[in-house]
């Protein structure tokens, strides 16, 4: 019954043709209206957003200067890392001694005071930075590789490899990282940094594994996926080209917000004595320390606590504005 | 819902299970051997020969590992190397200290997060939403040894309000000493838990302002206030409940730390301690324990999700 | 008398990308106990309409009418707690997707008790701690509210109501959810309801049921009806007025019959040529050229002109007023169709 | 491989005599999906089956188009996807041009998919928007290794993209940027891109808008011209299958009760399912209307579908057995008391309370009376004696808690040959089929009335 009315009202003869009349919506608009969404794709966008947010522009720049402290330790530490001065100092004190050897007597100044030791503090805490950065770059990476590759296998093939891995997880999530840490440490017998970083790095796999064995799971379900294998696609083409592109942000957002734990933990260990060698100057011994001392000198404690402080939550802020910016559910990644 | 509580429980025997003989052949897999670790290089055969006897290492290792399970079912955990005592009962010494900062922690932690995050998501976008934003994040960025360190130079030292070494028995000394004692630890694992779990809260309670069924309660004529606590609350809460029963590892970890700022023996001292002296059956028992209260802590969390969340009540967890 | 009087509403949202109007200038009016339609394809602005009605449309969004009467009373001039006595009491709404609309941790049976009590004088508290103590222990199934709970369920044909009614609404099936939807928005005897949608998730038998519903209701009842909806069918088997909507504006609002025998419009007759019909074996349909315009910052005067087989120059630059094209009140807004009797009615 | 309870005649293909194969057939194809999840679930009690697709027969000639409907949960979706082999068909067979692809693995089936290719429902879903429209079309070159280099490829997507109506110049765009339509058209392309013969279109044009829709049913009209498609077409829209159809085959809990010619379809429904949705589909001519024929009852789950004919339960004309002494009318009313009953609807405790709130006396009697009033249609007076009886001694029996002997009575008293039998395929005409008892060859002269005891 509808097929009459399409010539119904006025005769066609005065109606613009279909092409001149596309040509005069054209003026009216500046682009067709399929170029006036956004067109440079999602990482523009995610670059504008970032740039638009000062909590990504604090974190971003603290974690920059914590990267550039860390690289260039011994040419920003006024002293060496093994120097001692007169113990106890407090901050903006000076240490009177001969320090150079040369038979003078020397005027130091000691811009956060100085440890029982009588290490300079500002020194300890900026090669600090360097355990600290090494630590949480390497056990990320090694969790990051083994935990991916563990998830994305676990939750494509699902079965039993899948039932395998969730019974690890399982087990793994009884443990609080620490813990495991610890536990660890206790059975490759011995300190040093070799030691932390496969201990930690070992109890952030489940963190990996659980979040990318998630992302497959529900990418899998995805039309998108069907429609590769219904073109005949090969197992592992799906997997490369469909599912991990689009489980990338999560896990950058998860790799952002794992560095700072590592800092974390690593400080832990260090702090219970279970960390790296005490001669090393790390944030965690410099604690430890500290709390001895608290008495009598507060700011050995309190400047290298301040110094985790900063760049944790540099790191936080970083990762919470790329979840935004990703778009990335609180729910999805793990902070703990 | 039972089957989904019979699933739950014989998952949480299984991995307390799995823990306990991973544990058992950890141990005996140490290079070189426990023992041999324990008394350094230069002890003689005989002393490690003795010491193996001594502790059953010398039998086959399916005789071993069913008498360590017989004895882990009637809780003995054997005794310490280093002072020979029953390991039961060090435990029961230091298991009520690391439970108190724990449930200190606890009762602060939901205690602040559970209001912040509500106002917080609420008022979304106002001054009040960003200053509990700023606060969750620097909670989160300070651990808990630090917030331990400074509270005990703030209200230890400068102040002297309140003691920094020590633990009070509550049977022995009162409440009120106990409470003195353990607020300190308490705040300082409570803190950061705080914080995870208030942002937990804001974006779970943000998700549900924005769904279908508010708008359906908006649309019914119902008020403000019956909104945010009727129709939203419990389904925020989901979420929140997961991660407040798994961030209860943080609370741990939290104590194991803190016991060390505050000088108070509790499992995570008897832990530090027995890794440093290689005090193997102490390493075990206290690695053991932890992990069993983390599976309890999962389990606690799933039973409470029957009671939030009627899908799961009614036995169609699938749908 | 007329239930509902809109002239010249507005609803827009300021967006980075600009200002998207939704809704732009719609005038629309519902007499007492009509089934009225607003059909329209999706990015037509009927659902934003519906709930600027109802004053739901959340920020950003801006609500502007020269008039927005209900029962000759400015709902625009309303205060927020005015405006929460009125809905779900004398404005109800329905919507789309069962599953979502209804609260997933809230009995069925509590989620119309609530409406009942929150707007009838029956003497049971809405406090607060009252409507949580009614939330955790369960609402008490001797009180007048459970009683007419049980009652709407039974009359939308829900069968055992009393055991239904303590059920969550994951236990019911897609159409039985649609049926307590509509369950909840007819508890307190609404003067209007307004269903968006409300069988576009169904199946065709389902679907079939719930117009049937939605039929007795009126007579029950006797309430007002705002039907939304894309399905063309749906309206002429159900409403006695049927307005159409493309890209914001209103287009052609006439009687059912009258409507869908004679219509003006060039996007009416479009949509209805690109209908298939299950009545009859079409060779071929014709589709309409191109998509719907985003609704941002439209520059052209007509939006269907570029789409419009009988555009000329002049749609693009001259606003269409309202004209009436046919019998018993069928007006429509194109410059293209004579007036009958010369009557254009100025929308501005 | 089909079930031996079912005839092996297929439903065949416009042209019974003509000696060319089907090019796309399914015999007796089933798939289950398993319900269980993980380990534990297994150990605490046996997996419980969903019966998505039980046994489908179907045959997709050359250059023809035939639609599956059905309502939500019928498994026409399961159905494409099986015979694809994005499922492993749980039995059956399914050929293509005579070659049995049923179950073969990813690799083995890869030669195949050339040849049959799938569209989705939601266009948007099914483009992974990490991807440009270029990269997707050009995936299944790459993957059969079409074309010499990228730069012939690119070559084809750019004609491609042209021939569904969407300019080259597209091919650096994300999905996002598409509207709804122009998202399908690049769906439709990449599933055209090797050429295929057979076309799977899984709602096609559920997730778009009517005007839209026309463009996306002409297109692939004028696709199945060109390219000599045969389309297989999976809809709930019956309009839509009125438009696009050549064939239709109507599927009811997993199996097909009705397959016919469009046209024969729609003018002369056969099958009381198929009456009544056809009667469902709201009409804009109001001369088309009929009277609705309302299904009662609830859709049973197809974990455990119902004995002999899946749609007894719901049957608005279900035969009464040769024996029955009373009218049709009255046994449907018993049958449906009996459904009631038997699925667990009739809610004693909800009666029970009921009662205490109206009456204030709650006995056995009142709750049985009660039980029929809500669970029998209209009053049981009419059923000659020893029926009503049945009914008087079942809704007692459920009163006093014996749900067990409540359920006996009712099946001993009210069988129908629809439950014990499954309907055989009945052709109406050559290639009209049905599966209905009361159109069943079997009693010929008198189909509206069959004996039990055939069974």
């Amino acid at each position: 019954m509808s097929n009459d009315h399409t010539t119904a009202g006025r005769s066609d003869s005065d109606a613009l043709d279909p092409d001149e009349r596309e040509r005069i919506a054209r003026r009216y608009r500046d682009e067709s209206p399929v170029e006036s969404t956004e067109n440079r794709g999602v990482y523009r966008r995610i670059r504008d957003q970032i740039l638009s947010d000062k909590k990504a522009i604090f974190g971003a720049t603290m974690v920059l200067l914590f990267v550039f402290t860390a690289m260039f330790a011994p040419m920003i530490a006024p002293y060496e890392q093994d120097e001692t001065f007169g113990i106890n100092q407090e901050p903006n004190s000076y240490s009177e001694g001969d320090y150079t050897g040369n038979g003078e007597i020397d005027r130091v100044w000691h811009v956060l005071g100085t440890d029982s030791f009588g290490h300079d503090l500002f020194t300890r805490i900026v090669f600090g930075a360097r355990i600290s950065l090494l630590v949480a770059l390497t056990t990320v990476a090694f969790a990051f590789t083994v935990g991916t590759a563990i998830g994305l296998i676990a939750g494509y093939y699902g079965g039993l490899i899948d039932e395998l891995l969730m019974r690890y997880v399982d087990f793994q999530w009884a443990f609080p990282s620490i813990i495991l840490a610890a536990g660890l440490i206790a059975f490759l017998g011995g300190l040093g940094v070799t030691n932390v970083v496969i201990a930690i790095g070992v109890a952030f796999i489940d963190d990996f594994a659980r979040l990318v064995r998630g992302e497959v799971l529900s990418i899998r379900e995805e039309e998108y996926v069907l429609a590769a294998r219904a073109i005949g696609t090969s197992d592992r083409r799906i997997m490369t080209k469909e599912i991990l592109p689009n489980a990338v942000a999560p896990i950058i957002v998860q790799m952002t917000l794992m560095i700072p734990l590592a800092i974390i933990a690593e400080a832990a260990l260090s702090f219970l004595g279970l960390g790296v060698k005490p001669t090393t100057p790390t944030w965690g011994l410099l604690l430890a320390e500290g709390r001895q001392y608290i008495n009598q000198a507060w700011w050995i404690s309190v400047f290298p606590g301040l110094a985790i402080m900063v760049v944790v939550l540099a790191f936080n802020m970083f990762g919470d504005s790329l979840r935004d910016a990703f778009d990335v559910k609180q729910s999805e990644v793990s902070e703990k | 819902m039972k089957k989904y509580i019979a699933k739950r429980v014989l998952n949480a025997l299984f991995v307390v299970w799995l823990v306990a003989t991973v544990v058992f052949f950890g141990l005996r897999a140490i290079p070189g051997g426990p023992v041999r670790t324990m008394l350094g290089a230069e002890a003689t055969e005989e002393a490690v020969n003795r010491m193996r006897a001594e502790l059953g290492l010398d039998q086959p290792l399916y005789v071993q590992y069913v008498e360590w399970m017989i004895d882990l079912m009637t809780f003995d955990l054997g005794q310490s190397l280093t002072s020979g005592e029953q390991i039961s009962v060090m435990m029961a010494s230091a298991v009520p200290r690391t439970l108190s900062i724990a449930l200190i922690g606890v009762v602060v932690g939901l205690g602040i997060a559970l209001p912040t995050g509500i106002i917080s998501a609420t008022r979304k976008g106002q001054r009040s939403d960003y200053v509990a934003t700023v606060a969750a994040f620097l909670g989160l960025s300070m651990p808990a040894f630090f917030i331990g360190i400074l509270l005990a130079l703030v209200f230890g030292v400068w102040w002297g309000v309140l003691p920094i070494v020590g633990y009070a028995p509550l049977q022995e000394d009162g409440i009120v000493e106990w409470f003195r004692r353990i607020l300190l630890p308490g705040i300082s694992v409570g803190v950061p838990y705080a914080a995870v779990v208030m942002r937990m809260t804001r974006s779970s309670l943000l998700e549900v302002l924005d769904a279908e069924y508010m708008r359906t309660a908006k649309a019914k004529g119902v008020g403000r206030t019956t909104r945010l606590y009727k129709h939203a609350m419990q389904n925020a809460l989901i979420p929140v409940v997961t991660v407040a029963g798994i961030q209860i590892a943080l609370v741990l970890v939290g104590s194991v730390t803190v016991e060390l700022v505050f000088g108070i023996q509790g499992i995570g001292r008897l832990l530090v301690d027995a890794i440093l002296d290689r005090n193997y059956p102490v390493t075990q028992a206290v690695i053991l324990l932890v992990a069993s209260i983390m599976v309890f802590m999962n389990l606690s969390v799933d039973i409470i999700y029957t009671f939030l969340d009627p899908r799961i009540r009614y036995g169609d967890e699938a749908s | 008398m007329t239930m509902l009087q809109i002239e010249n509403l507005r609803t827009e949202f300021e967006t980075p990308r600009g200002t998207v109007t939704a809704v732009n200038g719609v005038d629309l009016h519902i007499d007492n106990g009509e089934i009225v339609g607003l059909v329209g394809e999706s990015g037509s602005g009927k659902s934003v309409l519906a709930q600027s009605v109802m004053r739901l449309v959340e920020d950003p969004g801006e609500i502007t009418a020269d008039e927005l009467l209900f029962k000759g009373e400015p709902l625009l001039e309303k205060s927020e707690a005015e405006m929460t006595t009125i809905r779900g009491n004398e404005i109800s709404m329905v919507f789309q997707d069962p599953m979502n609309s209804l609260n997933p941790t809230i009995t069925v049976g509590e989620q119309i008790a609530e409406t009942v009590r929150l707007h009838q004088d029956i003497g049971e508290s809405i406090s607060l701690p009252a409507e949580m103590k009614r939330k955790i222990i369960g609402a008490s199934k001797a009180s007048e509210s459970w009683r007419r709970a049980i009652e709407m369920l039974e009359s939308v044909q829900i069968p055992h109501p009393e055991s239904r009614a303590t059920d969550y609404p994951h236990e019911f099936s897609g159409g039985m959810r649609q049926r307590a939807m509509i369950a909840i928005a007819l508890s307190c005897e609404p003067d209007l309801l307004i269903a968006d949608e409300p069988t576009t998730a169904l199946d065709v038998t389902i679907q079939a049921q719930i117009l049937e519903e939605l039929h007795s209701i009126l007579e029950v009842f006797d309430t007002s009806i705002l039907l939304i909806t894309h399905d063309l069918a749906v309206v002429a088997e159900t409403c006695d007025r049927v307005n159409v909507m493309y890209a914001g504006e209103m287009v052609e609002r006439a009687t059912t019959r009258e409507l869908f025998s004679n219509p003006q419009h060039p996007y009416t007759q479009a949509l209805l040529a690109s209908t298939p019909q299950v009545e009859t074996a079409v060779e071929e349909l014709e589709p309409i050229p191109g998509t719907v315009p985003e609704p941002i910052d439209i520059p052209y005067a007509c939006h269907f002109a570029p789409r419009c087989p009988e555009a000329k120059e002049e749609c693009f630059e001259v606003d269409p007023a309202f004209r009436r094209v046919g019998s018993e009140d069928h007006e429509a807004a194109c410059i293209r169709r004579d007036p009958v009797d010369g009557e254009v009615i100025e929308n501005e | 491989m089909s079930e031996t309870d079912m005839t092996d005649v297929g439903v065949e293909g416009t042209d019974r005599n003509s000696n060319e194969d089907p090019l796309l057939q399914a015999d007796g194809l089933k798939k289950y999906f398993d319900q269980s999840d993980g380990m534990l679930d297994r150990l605490l009690g046996p997996a419980s089956k969903v019966k998505a697709v039980d046994g489908v027969d179907f045959e997709l000639g050359r250059q023809e188009t035939v639609a599956v409907v059905g309502e939500s949960g019928c498994g026409k979706s399961t159905l494409g996807k099986t015979l694809l082999n994005l499922h492993d068909p749980t039995g059956g067979e399914v050929r293509l041009d005579g070659t049995e692809i049923g179950g073969l693995s990813d690799k083995e089936m890869l030669p195949y998919r050339k040849e049959i290719q799938m569209i989705f429902q939601d266009p948007l879903a099914s483009l992974n928007p990490r991807q440009t429209v270029g990269d997707i079309i050009k995936a299944p070159l790459e993957v059969h290794g079409i074309g010499e280099d990228d730069a012939e490829r690119t070559e084809r997507v750019r004609s491609l993209l042209d021939r569904v109506g969407l300019s080259p110049d597209y091919l650096e765009r994300y999905p996002h940027q598409f509207s709804g339509g122009q998202q399908q058209r690049i769906g439709i392309a990449r599933a055209l891109a090797l050429e295929p013969r057979v076309l799977i279109a899984d709602e096609p044009v559920s997730a778009l808008d009517v005007s839209v829709q026309a463009q996306i049913l002409n297109l692939l009209n004028t696709f199945q011209e060109e390219f000599g498609l045969s389309i297989l077409f999976i809809t709930h829209d019956l309009s839509v299958v009125r438009y696009i159809a050549d064939r239709v085959l109507v599927m009811y809990l997993g199996e097909i009760v009705e397959a016919a010619p469009v046209d024969e379809l729609f003018e002369n429904p056969k099958h009381p399912y198929t009456q009544s949705l056809l009667s469902s589909v709201p009409r804009i001519d109001p001369k088309e209307r009929s009277d609705r024929i309302t299904l009662r009852g609830v859709v049973p789950s197809p974990m455990d579908p119902p004995s002999g004919c899946r749609f007894h339960t719901r049957c608005p004309v279900v035969i009464p057995p040769d024996e029955w002494p009373g009218t049709e009318e009255a046994f449907r009313f018993a049958f449906r008391f009996r459904n009631q009953l038997l699925s667990g609807e009739i809610d004693v405790e909800n009666i029970e309370t009921h009662l205490e709130a109206t009456t204030g006396r709650v006995t056995t009697e009142s709750v049985a009376d009660e039980v029929i009033a809500d669970a029998y249609p209209g009053s049981p007076e009419n059923l000659p004696g020893e029926k009503r009886d049945a009914i008087e001694s079942a809704a007692l029996a459920l009163a006093k808690g014996n749900d067990e002997e409540a359920a006996s009575i009712v099946t001993e008293a009210f069988p129908s040959p629809c439950e014990r039998r499954m309907p055989t395929e009945h052709r109406h005409a050559s290639d009209h089929a049905v599966r209905c008892h009361r159109l069943d060859p079997s009693a010929p002269g008198e189909p509206r009335r069959i004996g039990a005891d055939d069974a």
